[in-house]
């Protein structure tokens, strides 16, 4: 297991969101957290890298206790996240927020963002503008490029997808795959659930802040009950 | 909802225990003399509070109102100075009228070439400059025929000999009438930028009228003015308090300060629950919802259908309006108009601090906010001096160190005033009565 | 109903619209789609006045609306979401629906002093008004939350809401769909149509997820690079070679 | 038409004092725009702070006298600065830490912050006058003048005379050198982006493995260090008087706003125009133009375009005309 | 009636000490507690067993509602009997109308120079110790003219005390053939004063007169006029007079004039001795306070009473001739000589004379800077 979050309870000030949940994958494997709005996908994540508090409940990483430690010490350990909103430093230029993904690597950092360059071209073309202006979708792209730079053994992304036009999506996907083969856990948060789970060894279907399914991504994608009230038939 | 009731009653019951405490261990003349500019600082932070806590205007220009609100209760309270008047009087208001009129030109200029910056700026400024010229040319000369009429004793236009009383709607309009202009060309801008413009603009104003001495007598001040109450003497030798004085057998000279004292606190009273009850109705309304709506976003809130700039401009002129009402009832008080004594830190700072310490972005907590920090203003030079004592009392009396603390116990103010703020704020991060949510 | 001549617009050195020409049907509901970066959100913006365009003229029912500010294009019935959440974060979600409606008396200073009747009565009919909305967004357990609190798609369920407070001429919807759970999607989708059927409301949407246009627009206009490439029903864009390789991709 | 005496007088009056006040300024004013820049708030304490700084230096030069210790032709107070800088920034860190991280960790608005920062500079003005009192001091006990304006006169033969004062040279080339260090230092070292970054966007930041206490120890570290030199610079130009400095902080902001927050050339070039708009639009330039223009073309007056009396508020005027022209300060600073 | 004199009587001593002349109020407040210390030394005031306490009290210079609040403090609560202060004119009158006179308690101020206090309505309880602005500007204007200055520029600062006493100077100046090229202000405590000096030097003059204060601005623009080689002459009004100024600037002073008020009596000298040995400098001022206290409490000892209303109408009395003359340090004489029933003519360090509503004559020392050193060039 590469993380194995279990029996998490977390939440804002007074208010529990997410209620003893469980989030587990091993290595090289790409799973989905999914479940209508506002059911605490986003919650967890936050929980899980220690943005939140933990009320109850611990989180293992490599089979070590981190429920306690800081985000940015997480980050030094090789996990990587992408939050949903305000994943972008609004006033530096394209090419600095990667640079500051890079931040804790003393190394290789521009190669590194060469291969970014190369798998989102737009980001080439925008790397001096204020990254305030960049567009819906290329927002998200730089979100997603800025994780990839601290070349992570494991990857959070919340709602990497929304946004972006079909064949960056189809892309995107593709990537997550491609890195996936090459050792690096990825958890992710989708609404394009059925393309998620295509490509998910497991998925976490989260409902009112509790795990309602959990299971292999073709079986979530074929039963029935999922179908209907979580992936919207 | 209920919590913040109760907090709401808990510090007032508190802040009036306060005042209660000074009355008896010090004397109701200094409780009432406190609670007279409490009240007008209460006064002040409702109206930089409805700016700030409702639609998120950073007014640093609090100072620049409240002297306005002075000047007006200097030029509608005191007699007019005749021999000024006959030099002058008449080419000056020619003379501003005439520069008003550019003033005007310049503006319609600036939007006949809204197209264009470089002209806008050029052909705007010149016809501004132009009328400057003018202004100075004509008025120059008056001026200084005015200014040096008797300077020791008057050098200046005088007023209109009104009850002074009439000066604080007046003062409310007048401070309108400016915060009209500037909102005209501040407020596009956001923050702190707002706040450092504001601040300057209102040192301007405040230079205007420590130099412009024809209309306000400048730094020289303008003393006695006169009062929408009985003096302390009068009622002396009035029949009725000294009645009471034998009856209750207490001190005359106590009696009529307090009696007189009384009197202000009253006026200044019915002035905040009016000022009160209108921001109150007015922030519950949905004008309120709007603005708190504007201030969360102003993008959206526009989207939305909001003007945003005509309600920026709008609240920005009930608040400092309500701020120039201060301003003149603070003149009243004092007696007297003292250009220097308007300082940043005074009027713009300590209004802030009132505002935030009370609780930004309600009524309640502004006024509380008032009360507590003048309170504090007032009342940490003798906290300071007897913390002072207390920390030398171990000291011997001869030792350096000691004498030396008692020395510059003066400045103790200061560091009490500098904790007490940081303490509540610590305590009370957002203020002390929180901004209410509104369900 | 809304017609658009030649507009073009620029930032800096970038062309987020070049010579845009376009025409809104009444009571059809138009897709804007595109690639990341078309300026479909450019083009919304200048539509409701929050941009000037560097050229060009935008009519509204044949009146020239060019240049005027969001808050007066609101009152002639331009409506718009926004693509990155724009709620008031620290009013509560029924605030934030129940500040949309336009001319409430309320919101004149002196009106709250010397109408204060018709106010409450006013105020009474936003409010249900509000409280459907927010059922029909699902949202009842939240309605006294502050917005800035939801989540990140209960966010965009009441950026929605918003525009379903008054009765638009025209909405622009800026990628409604984003983020937004496929279930809740579908009832979105079945709202749109009915306010469309029954209302004649005029929409015009932002959106990248195809079944979703497919089931609710035509037309449907494509914009790649600051212009448009291709207006048509959706199998004659699925059709186009052009449109499949800046936007659709091979599997699509 | 005697042009060597004009640029002689000009220079004197307008062009050197400008230059030194205007560096002055410029220190304080990156001192403010770099807490702007990376804790989002106004900090009304910069002043106090300059003065605590210069305060510390001149206790270490009284000890330096004591022991003997003078490098004449230069001041004393120079050699006191490395430990006075080091003082002052545990103060500042000291400051930091029981006052502004609680409301930053609570993600309080910045105006709190701002109030905060004004219960600081109560504060510390108090604490400064408990140590050192409320008296002018003079600490400049080097040579006064690397130029002087007499000397000029007879060696030139003009009417004319330059001076230029010790302190205004240190001021200048001090200035230069922390300009650059801290532009290079913001712009193009690792850290320096990163202090941007944290100010952007906090929880990204964490998210990048910054860490947010090392940005926020740098910038205490490096405002502490321009509030000293700059205060003790300013008290070796003029004098050390503890009320002046408060009286010093609004001509900063004007300083900073004007440049464009957030932005170190901004604070330079802000710095700058407040200075020379002052002495320009309140000089009176009838000597200056008889040098220029024939006799008769010269009105009695003094031919000022303003008189001192409104100095300050002219300084203010020039503020409000380059924000409402250009709302984001001359130097494109950040949109706030 | 008895009076009751088991309890000490109090002076309130209501100076700035924070605020823009902070630095000018612990010497004048340091003056006034040394008068108190000396009468309470002599152990012959009043019953003899009576010790007097000074209660400060900060008048802030400017802010009249604090200082209000702070008169309030001391008259109501602490009960002062007397009031040593205020220091600048602004708060003074305020005190004066606001508090004082409702409450009858005596003022005495030291620095309040503002002519308008002289016409101001006080029932007999304000007194000063400095004179007005007015009398300055004549003595001023003669000096100048005497030393053959047809041209001068003036600097001053900008509140009521620099106001008045540049117009006074002014008036008389030019009515006697001067010629004040520019009348430009200055405010006090501000960052830098390159403009003022540019706007002086260009306006050009024999001599500047800086009617300021010595560590303040009047200082900055000396400063900044000798650095810039603008004028190498001032005249110094009373505001400026102190060592610390001559000390500041060194040489480059030498052969200024000024005045100050003062006689030729051996009070100033003696008092400067006393400051010397009480640790605190004779600056300025804090001659006129010690003399403001001194007078209250002689006032006190003549009246045998305590209370303000009675020794109210002594204070001119032990102020004038006849009687012995008093000077610095001899408090204690002037108590047992009035206890004694005799009259007495305090003229302390500041020369006393009070005239008309209870204001100095002003007489006044001319002063010349030689070798960095005050030095009395006569006397008017
Ligand atoms: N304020 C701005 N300054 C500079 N460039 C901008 C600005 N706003 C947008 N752009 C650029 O204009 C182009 C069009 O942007 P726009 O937001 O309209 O794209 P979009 O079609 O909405 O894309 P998406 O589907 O990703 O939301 C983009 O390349 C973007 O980087
Ligand atoms: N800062 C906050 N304070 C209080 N409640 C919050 C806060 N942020 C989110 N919530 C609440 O927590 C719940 C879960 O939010 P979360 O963001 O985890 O949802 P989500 O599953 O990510 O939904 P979506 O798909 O819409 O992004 C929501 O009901 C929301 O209202
Ligand atoms: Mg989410
Ligand atoms: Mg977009």
């Amino acid at each position: 297991m590469i993380l194995n979050v279990s029996k998490i309870s977390c939440g804002y000030e007074n208010t529990k969101i997410v209620e003893n949940c469980d989030f587990y994958l091993k290595k090289g494997q790409i799973a989905s957290i999914v479940g209508p709005n506002g059911a605490g996908k986003s919650t967890a994540m936050k929980a899980i890298f220690g943005l939140l508090p933990l009320f109850e409940g611990k989180v293992y990483f490599n089979n070590e206790d981190i429920s306690y430690i800081k985000p940015q010490d997480r980050v030094l350990k090789g996990m990587s996240f992408v939050p949903q909103t305000n994943n972008i430093f609004h006033s530096m230029t394209v090419e600095e927020n990667l640079e500051m993904g890079g931040f804790i690597r003393k190394t290789g950092v521009k190669e590194t963002i060469q291969q970014v360059y190369k798998l989102f071209p737009i980001l080439l073309e925008k790397k001096n503008q204020i990254a305030e202006n960049l567009s819906g979708g290329q927002r998200q792209q730089l979100a997603f490029a800025r994780a990839l730079m601290t070349n992570p053994t494991f990857l959070m992304l919340d709602e990497p997808s929304a946004g972006v036009s079909p064949i960056i999506m189809d892309e995107l996907f593709k990537k997550i795959l491609e890195i996936s083969k090459k050792g690096v856990s990825v958890l992710m948060v989708e609404q394009n659930a059925k393309q998620a789970l295509k490509i998910s060894d497991i998925g976490f279907v989260l409902s009112q802040g509790k795990n309602k399914f959990i299971d292999s991504g073709k079986n979530l994608l074929s039963n029935p009950v999922v179908r209907e009230s979580f992936l919207g038939g | 909802m209920k919590n913040i009731k109760e907090r709401i009653w808990l510090t007032y019951t508190a802040m009036t225990c306060l005042l209660l405490f000074v009355a008896f261990f010090q004397s109701w003349n200094v409780a009432l003399s406190i609670l007279n500019l409490c009240i007008i600082s209460a006064i002040m932070s409702l109206g930089i509070n409805i700016q700030w806590g409702n639609s998120g205007i950073v007014n640093f220009g609090a100072m620049g109102f409240t002297a306005l609100g002075g000047l007006c209760a200097v030029i509608i309270s005191m007699p007019l100075t005749k021999g000024a008047w006959e030099i002058g009087g008449f080419k000056i208001i020619l003379a501003i009228i005439i520069f008003l009129i550019f003033i005007f030109l310049a503006n319609r200029t600036w939007k006949f070439y809204k197209n264009s910056p470089k002209k806008k700026i050029c052909f705007g400024l010149l016809i501004f400059l132009i009328g400057f010229l003018i202004l100075r040319i004509i008025a120059d000369p008056v001026i200084h025929a005015i200014e040096s009429y008797e300077p020791a004793k008057t050098g200046y236009l005088g007023g209109m000999n009104l009850p002074v009383i009439i000066s604080w709607p007046i003062a409310g309009c007048l401070a309108a009438l400016i915060a009209l202009l500037i909102g005209k060309i501040a407020l596009g801008l956001r923050s702190d930028y707002l706040a450092i413009a504001t601040l300057g603009i209102s040192e301007i104003i405040i230079y205007f009228i420590k130099n412009e001495d024809w209309l306000s007598r400048g730094v020289k001040n303008v003393n006695g003015l006169p009062r929408p109450v009985p003096y302390e003497i009068e009622l002396q030798n009035s029949a009725w308090l000294i009645n009471l004085s034998e009856k209750f057998d207490f001190s005359l000279v106590v009696m009529s300060s307090i009696t007189v004292k009384l009197s202000y606190s009253i006026l200044f009273l019915l002035v905040l629950i009016i000022i009160f009850i209108f921001l109150e109705t007015i922030s519950k309304s949905p004008w309120g919802r709007m603005m708190r709506a504007i201030r969360d976003n102003e993008v959206s809130a526009g989207a939305m259908g909001k003007d945003v700039k005509k309600r920026h401009l709008q609240v920005f002129i009930i608040g400092s309006a309500i701020v120039g009402i201060a301003g003149a009832m603070m003149t009243t008080l004092d007696g007297q108009f003292t250009p220097a004594s308007y300082q940043p830190i005074r009027y713009t700072f300590l209004i802030w601090i009132m505002v935030i310490v009370g609780g930004s972005g309600n009524n309640y907590g502004a006024v509380l906010g008032g009360f507590i920090v003048w309170f504090l203003w007032v009342e940490s030079e003798p906290l300071g001096l007897w913390l002072i004592e207390l920390l030398t009392s171990y000291l011997e009396d001869s030792s350096e160190l000691k004498n030396r603390l008692l020395d510059s116990a003066a400045h103790m103010r200061l560091i009490m005033m500098g904790l007490i703020l940081l303490i509540t704020l610590r305590f009370a991060p957002k203020g002390i009565i929180e901004e209410q949510k509104r369900i | 109903m809304l017609q658009i001549f030649n507009i073009s617009k620029s930032f800096g050195g970038i062309k987020a619209l070049n010579n845009v020409s376009l025409e809104i049907e009444k009571g059809k509901i138009t897709a804007l789609i595109g690639p990341n970066g078309a300026g479909k959100t450019t083009l919304f913006n200048v539509i409701n006045g929050s941009l000037k365009p560097d050229n060009g003229t935008i009519n509204l029912n044949k009146l020239n609306i060019t240049g005027l500010e969001p808050h007066e294009l609101f009152a002639m019935g331009v409506l718009r979401t926004f693509q990155i959440s724009q709620e008031f974060e620290s009013l509560t979600v029924l605030d934030n629906l129940m500040m949309v409606p336009a001319d409430q008396l309320g919101e004149s200073i002196l009106n709250s002093w010397i109408k204060p009747k018709e106010i409450e009565i006013q105020e009474k009919k936003i409010l249900r008004k509000a409280k459907e909305v927010i059922k029909f967004l699902n949202l009842e357990k939240l309605s006294s939350e502050y917005a800035g609190n939801l989540s990140g798609g209960q966010k965009k369920l009441l950026e929605l809401g918003r525009t379903m407070m008054v009765n638009p001429q025209i909405v622009l919807l800026d990628e409604v769909g984003a983020g937004v759970n496929k279930t809740l999607l579908k009832k979105i989708g079945d709202t749109i149509i009915r306010l469309n059927k029954e209302f004649n409301y005029t929409f015009v949407m932002i959106e990248h997820d195809l079944d979703f246009i497919a089931r609710l627009c035509s037309p449907i206009v494509v914009m790649a690079e600051g212009s448009i490439l291709e207006i048509g029903d959706i199998d004659q864009i699925r059709k186009n070679n052009k449109v499949i390789e800046v936007y659709l991709g091979k599997g699509n | 038409m005697d042009y060597i005496n004009a640029i002689i007088l000009f220079s004197n009056y307008i062009l050197i004092p400008g230059l030194s006040y205007g560096c002055q300024l410029a220190l304080g004013a990156l001192g403010v725009t770099l807490i702007y820049t990376v804790m989002r708030f106004s900090n009304f304490a910069h002043g106090e702070l300059m003065s605590f700084g210069a305060m510390i230096s001149i206790l270490i030069m009284w000890c330096l006298k004591d022991i003997g210790v003078s490098i004449k032709p230069l001041p004393t107070i120079i050699i006191s600065l490395p430990i006075s800088i080091i003082i002052t920034v545990i103060f500042c860190l000291l400051i930091d830490k029981l006052c502004f991280s609680y409301y930053r960790k609570n993600n309080s608005q910045s105006v709190i912050l701002l109030i905060v920062s004004i219960g600081v500079m109560f504060f510390t003005n108090g604490l400064i006058r408990l140590i050192i009192g409320p008296n002018d001091r003079n600490i400049n006990d080097g040579e006064r003048f690397l130029v002087k304006a007499k000397t000029i006169k007879k060696v030139f033969e003009l009417n004319e005379g330059l001076s230029i004062k010790m302190s205004q040279g240190i001021t200048i080339v001090i200035t230069l050198l922390l300009v650059t260090f801290i532009f290079w230092f913001l712009n193009k070292t690792k850290t320096g982006k990163s202090m941007r970054a944290y100010s952007d966007n906090k929880d990204l930041s964490l998210l990048s493995g910054i860490n947010p206490e090392r940005v926020i120890l740098i910038t205490w570290i490096i405002t502490g260090m321009l509030a000293c030199v700059a205060g003790t610079l300013y008290g070796l130009d003029k004098s050390y008087k503890p009320f002046t400095y408060l009286n010093l902080v609004l001509p900063i902001f004007a300083s900073a706003i004007v440049g464009g927050v957030g932005n170190p050339i901004g604070a330079i070039i802000g710095g700058f125009v407040i200075a020379y708009s002052e002495i320009i639009v309140t000089f009176a330039y009838r000597k200056f133009l008889s040098y220029l223009l024939p006799d008769n073309f010269l009105s009695d007056g003094l031919m000022q375009i303003l008189s001192t009396d409104y100095k300050i508020a002219v300084s203010f005027l020039i503020l409000v005309i380059v924000l409402i022209i250009k709302p984001t300060g001359i130097y494109k600073g950040k949109l706030i | 009636k008895q009076e009751k004199e088991d309890f000490a009587v109090k002076l309130g001593i209501i100076f700035g000490y924070t605020g823009p002349i902070e630095s000018l109020t612990p010497d004048m407040a340091k003056a006034s507690e040394l008068a108190i210390k000396e009468v309470n030394d002599s152990g012959e005031f009043l019953s003899g067993k009576i010790k007097i306490q000074g209660i400060r009290a900060d008048s802030t210079c400017v802010d009249a509602a604090a200082a209000n609040a702070a008169a309030e403090r001391l008259i109501t609560s602490d009960q002062v009997n007397a009031i040593v202060g205020a220091d600048c004119s602004g708060v003074t009158t305020s005190i004066l109308q606001n508090v004082a006179m409702s409450n009858g308690i005596v003022m005495i101020s030291p620095s309040a120079t503002s002519p308008a206090l002289s016409t101001l309505p006080d029932n007999g309880l304000f007194f000063r110790t400095a004179p007005s602005d007015a009398r300055q500007g004549k003595i001023v204007a003669d000096i100048l003219i005497e030393k053959g200055f047809k041209k001068a520029a003036l600097s001053f600062t900008n509140n009521d005390y620099g106001k008045g006493l540049a117009e006074s100077i002014k008036k008389n100046y030019e009515s006697k053939g001067g010629q004040i090229t520019i009348s430009a202000s200055h405010e006090d405590g501000k960052a830098d004063y390159g403009a003022e000096v540019s706007a002086l030097a260009q306006a050009g003059g024999d001599i500047l007169i800086v009617a300021g204060y010595l560590d303040q601005g009047g200082k900055g623009i000396i400063q900044g006029s000798l650095d810039a080689d603008a004028f190498n002459k001032f005249f110094l009004p009373d505001g400026m007079i102190g060592d610390s100024l001559p000390k500041a600037i060194g040489s480059d002073l030498n052969g200024s004039i000024g005045s100050i008020p003062g006689t030729d009596s051996p009070g100033a000298k003696t008092f400067e001795n006393l400051a010397k040995s009480n640790g605190f400098k004779a600056g300025p001022f804090s001659q006129e306070s010690y003399d403001a206290a001194a007078l209250i409490m002689l006032a006190m000892q003549s009246a045998k009473s305590s209370k303000s209303k009675d020794l109210k109408d002594h204070v001119m009395d032990v102020a004038n001739a006849p009687g012995e003359k008093i000077y610095p340090g001899e408090l204690s004489k002037g108590i047992s000589l009035l206890k004694q029933g005799k009259e007495i003519d305090y003229v302390g360090a500041s020369s006393v004379e009070l005239i008309g509503g209870g204001e100095s004559s002003g007489n006044f020392r001319e002063i010349l800077i030689k070798d960095g050193k005050i030095t009395t060039a006569g006397y008017r």
